[in-house]
C-alpha cells in the first residue's frame, strides 16, 4: 500500500504517430504482439503497491476502456484499489487547448477525494520498468519538492526527438526542461515521470491553468524550475519512447532480441496484460520461423522472419513476412509477401503479391484494410 | 446472466493413477493439458459458455493445488454476482463425522445442504477429467422435450471398444432400455460419457434412500441409473457428436496432445464462439530464435525455442535450447531441453531438466517415455 | 443464453433534464437513491438472458463507466459475455449530428462482429422492467421485421412531452411513430425499445446515415412503417420516462410509497446495481423519519417526510427535509429546511435556512455546491 | 497491489455453541452482525485493506455455508489476478488420512503444503469470529522494525478481567518475556488477541516438530508460543487500540450490536478509508412508512418500517409492521415484527416471524432474550 496515488498522462501532442493514432491512443497501442503500451506505467505502479490509478485518456477511449476493465488483471484489488478512466472534454488531438493541465482541471474534484499525500504521474507513450516505490520513499527521504526521472542517450540527435530533455546540475537539480532539438547527441531524456505531494501537484496544475490555457504540466515545472527544489532522478535499464511512428516500429523490432527483452522483462516485475483465452499458436508443416515473437492463437504455414506476430494471425502457406510487426487477427495470404511493415488489426493482405517497405520508412497498413 | 435452474456439479475425486507420477503431487483433473491447460478447465469452460452460474466441484484426493486451481472462478467468467465455482471436499457435519466420498452418488448426497440452497431444477452431473467440448443447454432443452427423468450424453464409439465402456442400449425413440456396465457382447456402441442431467427434486429422492441402502455402491452408473431403469424411468441418451476423451494413461495423454496437431482438428481450440478458458499466467509470447526450426508444432507463450521441434507440443515456459531436438514429444509447463539433447516419443513433466546432449525416449518404443526426473547430461 | 445482443441506446437530443444532464448522461443519474437509471435495462437485459451488451454513451462518460465496470453485478460472466461502452465522437449534446445513427455507424465493425442472429434495443432514460426473451421469441414467432414496445396511457397531455408515439391499427401493425405533441390524453407511448434481425438493424442503420445525418433510428423506422412489418407490443407494469426535469423528480416521488415500487421491484427480477460498501445507516435520538426511502450509510438526526434520500447523507439536528430527491453525500445542515428540491451528488446546504420551492416547479441543487 | 510477502491464514473452525441456535446451521465467522455484515468479514476486509492479497479460511464443523459465503472473494476485492480467498477444510493426502484439526497450530501444519505454493516471508494468524479494524501492515511494519521471531497482537484489558485471557507480560522495550492464560494474579493487563504474525521458514519448523511431537495439544496458545518463549525467542507484543469483541454469547452478540447505536462509537463503521466489505445483498433501500417512529436505530437495506423502532439494530429484509414495537432488539436478516406485536431486549434469528400481537421479551430481563423459533400471535 503506497502513499501514493498514480496518474497515467495521456501522450500529449507532441507525440504523433501517424496511422496507428487514428484509430486509439498511444497507450492502447499493441506492443510486442501481445501487450498494450499503457500496460507498463500500470504493471508498474501496481508493483509498486500503487493501487489507486487515474488513466487519462484523450479520444477514442473504447479500446483502452475495455482493455483496463476494473484492472483485476493488474493485480489491483477491486474493493480497496482503485483504477478510473478520466475523460475529458477537450480531447481533440493537436488542438491547443487539450492539455493534460486541461484534463486535470477538469478532473480536479476527482484528484482532490483522493485521500493519499502524493502523486506518482508517468506517461503511457513510454516503454520502462521502475520501483516507483523506491522513488517514492527516496523523494521523501531527499526533502525535494518535485522528483523526476530521466534517462541519458547518447543517440539525441536521430532519436527521440519529440521529447523533453533535462538540463541538471552537479547536485541533481533540474534547471530546465527542454525540448530535444537533435543539437546534441548526449541527452537526459525526461520520462515525464513525476512524484511530489498532492498539494504541490494541484498548486501547479491550478497555477498552469491561470497563467495559460495551452500550458502543459511540463510547461509549468520549466517555469518553476527556479522556484522549486526538483530533482532528476537516473533511470537505468530498458527504455523506449513511442514519440513517433518510426519509433514505435524499431521499439518492437528492438525487443525480438531476447537479451534486450531481459533488460525490460524480469520474474520480480511482472508486466501483466489482459488474457484474450486465446489457444496456443499451431505451426504446420512448411512454416519457417525464425528470430520472431510469435503471440498465441495464431495459424501458421508460411516464412516469417525477424517479426512481431500478433494474437491470433493467419499466416498462409507461402507467405514471407520479414521484418514486419504485425498487430492482432491479421490474414497474410498465400504467397503474399510483406516486407518492413507495421500491420494494424484486422488487416487482411491477401491479393496484393508484394507489400514491401523500405528498412529505413517502414510502411503501415491501416486496421480491417483488405490489400 | 439469468440462471438457467441447472446447477452443475464436477467429479473430481479421482486419482488417475495411471498418469503415475503425473498425479503424485496433482489431482488428475488438474493434470496440465494442450499447452496451457487443465483438463477440469474444458468442463469448467463448457459451462461457463453454456449459461450455468454455479458449479460445484467435488474434490477428494491431493486436492490442494486443484481446490486453489478451481477456486478462482474468474478463470472461467464464473465470477459475477450470483456465480461461483464452490470446492467441495467431504466435510464434518453435526450429525455426520468427517467421511471420505463413498461413490459418486455419495458425493452428491454428502452435498444435498449445498445444493438446495441454490434450489436448481435440474441437476447437471459432469465428470473432471474429461476432454471435449459441448453445450450443455443444448442437452438441457432436450431433457425437457422429452420430458426426461434423466438424461444421460453418449458418444458412439468402434462397436470392437464397446466392450470398454458402460453401455446405453435405446429404442427408437433414444429412450434408454437397457444399461449395461462393460458388457461382454455389446448391443449397441453408444458409451456413456459420465454425462448426467436429473431433475433434482427426484434425484434428490433417490440419493436420500440411496444414502441408506447397506447394499449400494452409491454410484450413479452402478446404482442409481439402474434403479431408475428398473423403476420404469424416463430415461433418454443425448447423442453427442465431437471430440472427447478421457486420457487415462500416458499413451493416452500423450495422443490427446498430438491430436492438436492435426489441421482442423476436432477439438478445435481456436473457436472463438467457444472459448476454452484456463488461468492467466503472466508469460512473455513465443521467442523463436535465429537457428530455430519449428514443423508441426503447437507452442504457447512463455516458450523460447532456440533448437528444433518437430510434431511436438510445448507448454507455457518450455524452452527448447540450441542445437537440441524435441520430436513426437510433450514439454510440459517449465520442461526445458538443453543443448544438443534429443527427446523422442516422451512426455516431460512439469518443470524437468534435460541436460546437455542426453538422450530420452526413442523414435520405435511401444510406450510413450514419462519423464518425471531430471536427466543429467553432459557437465 | 439468449440469441440477441443488446444494445442500450443514450438519450437523444429530444430528452433534455436541466441540471442533472450537465454532469453526466441520463444513464448515470441516480434513482431512488441506490440505483441509476442504467440499472433498469441492463437488468432486464442480463434477466432475459442477454450478456452481450452495447451501451451507448456521449459526453461525460466516467460516471457511466464507473458504475457499470465489466457487469460483474449485473450477473454477467466476464468471459463469455460483455458489457461494452460505445463512445462517438459527435458527442455534443443537442448537436444535430449526434445521433444514435452517427454512434452505430461510428462503431459499426463492433456491431458486425458479435455473432448472434438478433438485437434487443433499450433506452438508458426510461424505468420499467421487461422480459425481453418472451419479446424475442414472441417476436420470431410473429414472423414480423420488428416488434416495438408500447405503453398506453391517459395523461399524454401534460406528460411524456418529448416521447415518441405510436400510432397502430387493429392488428397492432405499427402505422408511424411520432412526437407527442400534447394534443390527447390517450397515447401509445414508444418504449423506444426494439427487437429486430442483427441484420435488418444494420441494413436501417446505414440506410438512415444515407438518407440524413441527422435522422435518428426512429426516425428511419417512422419511415419504412409501410415497407416494413413492424408490430406493436404492449407493456404492463411500472412505467417512467425521465424526459425532463420534472418527470425525473415525479419518477422518484411516485416510488416512495411501497405499492408503486412492488410494481416495479420483483423478487423474480432483480434489480442489480453497484455496491458501495456504505454500512447501514444511523438513525439518532430525536430522528424523525416518515414515507420516506433511505439509503445506506446515512447519519439522521433531523426530520425527512416524503423525500428520497441517498447513499452517505448527514442530515443534521433540527433540520428539515420535504419532498426532496438527495443524491449521495448531501449534507444538509443544522436548523436547515428544505422542500421540494432535486439536490445533486456532494452538495452541502448548511448556511441558507430555508431552501423552499414550490410544488409545481421543483428546484436543483447542482453537485458539490456548498450554499 | 504487491503483495507484501504475508500470508494470512484465517481460523474459522470455531462451534461457537454458545450461540446456540444462532450456529446450529452456520459456523460462527458467519454468524450476521451490525446490520449487513457477518463476523468474517471483519478479519477479511482488515486483510484487503491491509494489501494482503492470499488469504487461507481454516474450516471445519459445519461448514457449508461459511465455505461457499467466503470462497467469493470478490466481495473483499481479493480476487484480482494474483489474489485469492482459499477455503481449507482438513483433507485426504497421500500420506495421511483424513482427520479433523487437531488444534490451530495443527490447522496450519495440515496445510503447509498450501502455504508452500507462495512462499511468503511471513505468515499471519486470525481468528474468524472477532469484531475490529486493524491495519496489519503497521503490526508487520512493527514485526520487522522490532526484528521479531514472533509478534503478537494485544489489547488492554480492565485488570480485574485480565484473568479471562492469555496475558502477555512485556518488558520495557514491549518484549514479551511470560505468557499466562488465563492467569488467576494477573501481572499485566496485555491481553492475546489470538493475532500472530511469524516468519514463515522459521514457523515452519517448529510446526514439523510439533506435529511429531505425541504430548501437544497442536495450539499456538499453550504449545508454540511457550516453546518459543522457552527457546528465548524473540516476540513482541504489538498493542492494539480500538474497538475489539469477541462476541461468544447471546448478551455479547447482542451487545457489540448495540454498540453501533452509540454516535461516534468507537468501530466507526462509516470510515470511508476503512471500508468493511461484504455480501451484496440485491434489495430495495429503507422503506420507512407514514406512521414509522424510529429514533436511535441502526438500519440497514431492504427494511421496510411502519411501526416503532428504538434503540434497535435491523438486518437486511427485517420488517416491522404498523403498531409493531421493537425496543431494545437486534433483528436479524429476514425478521418480521408483524402488527401490534412487541419485541423488547430480544435477538430474533435471521429469518423468524413474530406473529400479530405477540410479545417477546421483556424489558428486565437479566439475558437477551433469542427467539429463533416462529412466534405465533393472534390469527
Amino acid at each position: 500500500m503506497s502513499k501514493a496515488f498514480g496518474i497515467v498522462n495521456f501522450a500529449g501532442n507532441h507525440i504523433q504517430v501517424d496511422g496507428l493514432q487514428a484509430y486509439r491512443p498511444v497507450g492502447a497501442f499493441s506492443f510486442l504482439g501481445r501487450y498494450r503500451t499503457i500496460d507498463f506505467p500500470i504493471s508498474n505502479m501496481s508493483n509498486s503497491g500503487i493501487d489507486n490509478i487515474q488513466v487519462y485518456v484523450r479520444r477514442k477511449p473504447r479500446s483502452l476502456t475495455e482493455h483496463l476493465g476494473t484492472g483485476r488483471h493488474y493485480n489491483i484489488n477491486s474493493k480497496r484499489g482503485q483504477l478510473n478512466i478520466m475523460y475529458t472534454e477537450n480531447n481533440r488531438i493537436g488542438d491547443i487547448y487539450s492539455t493534460d493541465v486541461a484534463a486535470y482541471i477538469e478532473n480536479m474534484d476527482c484528484i482532490e477525494r483522493i485521500h493519499l499525500p502524493y502523486v506518482v504521474i508517468a506517461p503511457s507513450y513510454m516503454i520502462y520498468t521502475a520501483d516507483y516505490s523506491t522513488f517514492l520513499s527516496e523523494h521523501i527521504e531527499s526533502g525535494a519538492d518535485i522528483s523526476m526521472m530521466y534517462h541519458s542517450v547518447d543517440n539525441a540527435k536521430e532519436a527521440f526527438l519529440n521529447c523533453g530533455t533535462l538540463n541538471i546540475n552537479k547536485q541533481k537539480g533540474v534547471l530546465s526542461i527542454e525540448p530535444n532539438h537533435g543539437n546534441a547527441k548526449n541527452k537526459n531524456i525526461s520520462l515525464d515521470t513525476y512524484v511530489m505531494s498532492k498539494e504541490l501537484f494541484i498548486d501547479l496544475v491550478k497555477k498552469a491553468h491561470k497563467t495559460s490555457s495551452m500550458y502543459t504540466f511540463a510547461d509549468i515545472l520549466n517555469e518553476e524550475c527556479e522556484n522549486l527544489d526538483i530533482r532528476a532522478v537516473s533511470h537505468r535499464g530498458y527504455f523506449a519512447a513511442i514519440c513517433d511512428f518510426n519509433s514505435y516500429y524499431h521499439a518492437n523490432m528492438d525487443l525480438i532480441d531476447l537479451k534486450h527483452a531481459s533488460d525490460l522483462f524480469s520474474p520480480d516485475w511482472p508486466i501483466y496484460t489482459r488474457t484474450n483465452d486465446s489457444c496456443p499458436t499451431q505451426y504446420f508443416e512448411g512454416s519457417k520461423v525464425t528470430s520472431s515473437v510469435v503471440s498465441n492463437g495464431c495459424l501458421i504455414e508460411g516464412t516469417v522472419e525477424d517479426s512481431i506476430i500478433g494474437r491470433g494471425c493467419i499466416i498462409k502457406p507461402g507467405a514471407v513476412v520479414k521484418n514486419c510487426v504485425i498487430s492482432a487477427d491479421v490474414v497474410i495470404g498465400k504467397g503474399v509477401h510483406v516486407e518492413n511493415l507495421v500491420v494494424d488489426k484486422h488487416a487482411r493482405l491477401i491479393r496484393g503479391k508484394r507489400v514491401i517497405a523500405s528498412p529505413e520508412k517502414p510502411g503501415y497498413i491501416k486496421r480491417g484494410d483488405t490489400l | 446472466m439469468k440462471q438457467n435452474n441447472m446447477l452443475a456439479m464436477i467429479l473430481a475425486g479421482g486419482r488417475g493413477s495411471r498418469l503415475h507420477d503425473l498425479t503424485k503431487k496433482v489431482a488428475k483433473p488438474a493434470v496440465s493439458y494442450g499447452g496451457k491447460y487443465r483438463i477440469i478447465d474444458f468442463p469448467l469452460s463448457n459451462c461457463a459458455n453454456s449459461g450455468i452460474d454455479v458449479v460445484g466441484v467435488l474434490t477428494q484426493y491431493e486436492s490442494i493445488l486443484l481446490n486453489s486451481y478451481v477456486a478462482a472462478g474468474r478463470r472461467w467468467g464464473l465470477d459475477a454476482k450470483d456465480s461461483g465455482v464452490y470446492v467441495l471436499p467431504p466435510r464434518e457435519k453435526s450429525d455426520a463425522n468427517l467421511d471420505v466420498y463413498r461413490g459418486t452418488a455419495d458425493a452428491i448426497s454428502q452435498n444435498i445442504d449445498f445444493i438446495d440452497t441454490y434450489s436448481p431444477e435440474y441437476l447437471l452431473i459432469l465428470s473432471g477429467d474429461h476432454i471435449y467440448k459441448m453445450n450443455y443447454a443444448k442437452m438441457l432443452a432436450y431433457h425437457k422435450e422429452c420430458k426426461a427423468d434423466a438424461t444421460i450424453a453418449v458418444i458412439e464409439v468402434p462397436m470392437k471398444e464397446a466392450s470398454r465402456f458402460g453401455i446405453m442400449n435405446t429404442n427408437e425413440t433414444g429412450r434408454i432400455v437397457e444399461f449395461e456396465e462393460k458388457p461382454e457382447h455389446p448391443k449397441s456402441n453408444l458409451a456413456s460419457m459420465g454425462i448426467y442431467i436429473f431433475n433434482w427434486k427426484q434425484l434428490r429422492k433417490m440419493l436420500l434412500a440411496d444414502m441408506k441402502d447397506p447394499d449400494s455402491n452409491h454410484d450413479f452408473g452402478k446404482d442409481i441409473i439402474p434403479a431408475m431403469l428398473n423403476s420404469g424411468g424416463n430415461l433418454f441418451a443425448y447423442k453427442f457428436k465431437g471430440y472427447w476423451k478421457d486420457v487415462g494413461t500416458i499413451d493416452s495423454l500423450w495422443e490427446a496432445n498430438m491430436d492438436l496437431l492435426d489441421k482442423n482438428n476436432e477439438l478445435d481450440l481456436n473457436d472463438s464462439t467457444w472459448k476454452i478458458y484456463t488461468e492467466d499466467v503472466t508469460a512473455l509470447p513465443q521467442y523463436i530464435g535465429a537457428d530455430a526450426v519449428i514443423d508441426r508444432a503447437f507452442i504457447t507463450q512463455g516458450c523460447v525455442i532456440d533448437g528444433e521441434v518437430h510434431n511436438s507440443v510445448l507448454f507455457t515456459g518450455a524452452k527448447v535450447a540450441a542445437g537440441a531436438k524435441v520430436i513426437n514429444s510433450v514439454l510440459m509447463p517449465g520442461a526445458e531441453v538443453a543443448e544438443g539433447a534429443v527427446v523422442t516419443r516422451a512426455l516431460v513433466a512439469d518443470g524437468i531438466k534435460i541436460g546437455k546432449n542426453a538422450v530420452v525416449g526413442s523414435a520405435d518404443s511401444k510406450n510413450i517415455e514419462l519423464v518425471a526426473k531430471r536427466v543429467k547430461g553432459d557437465e
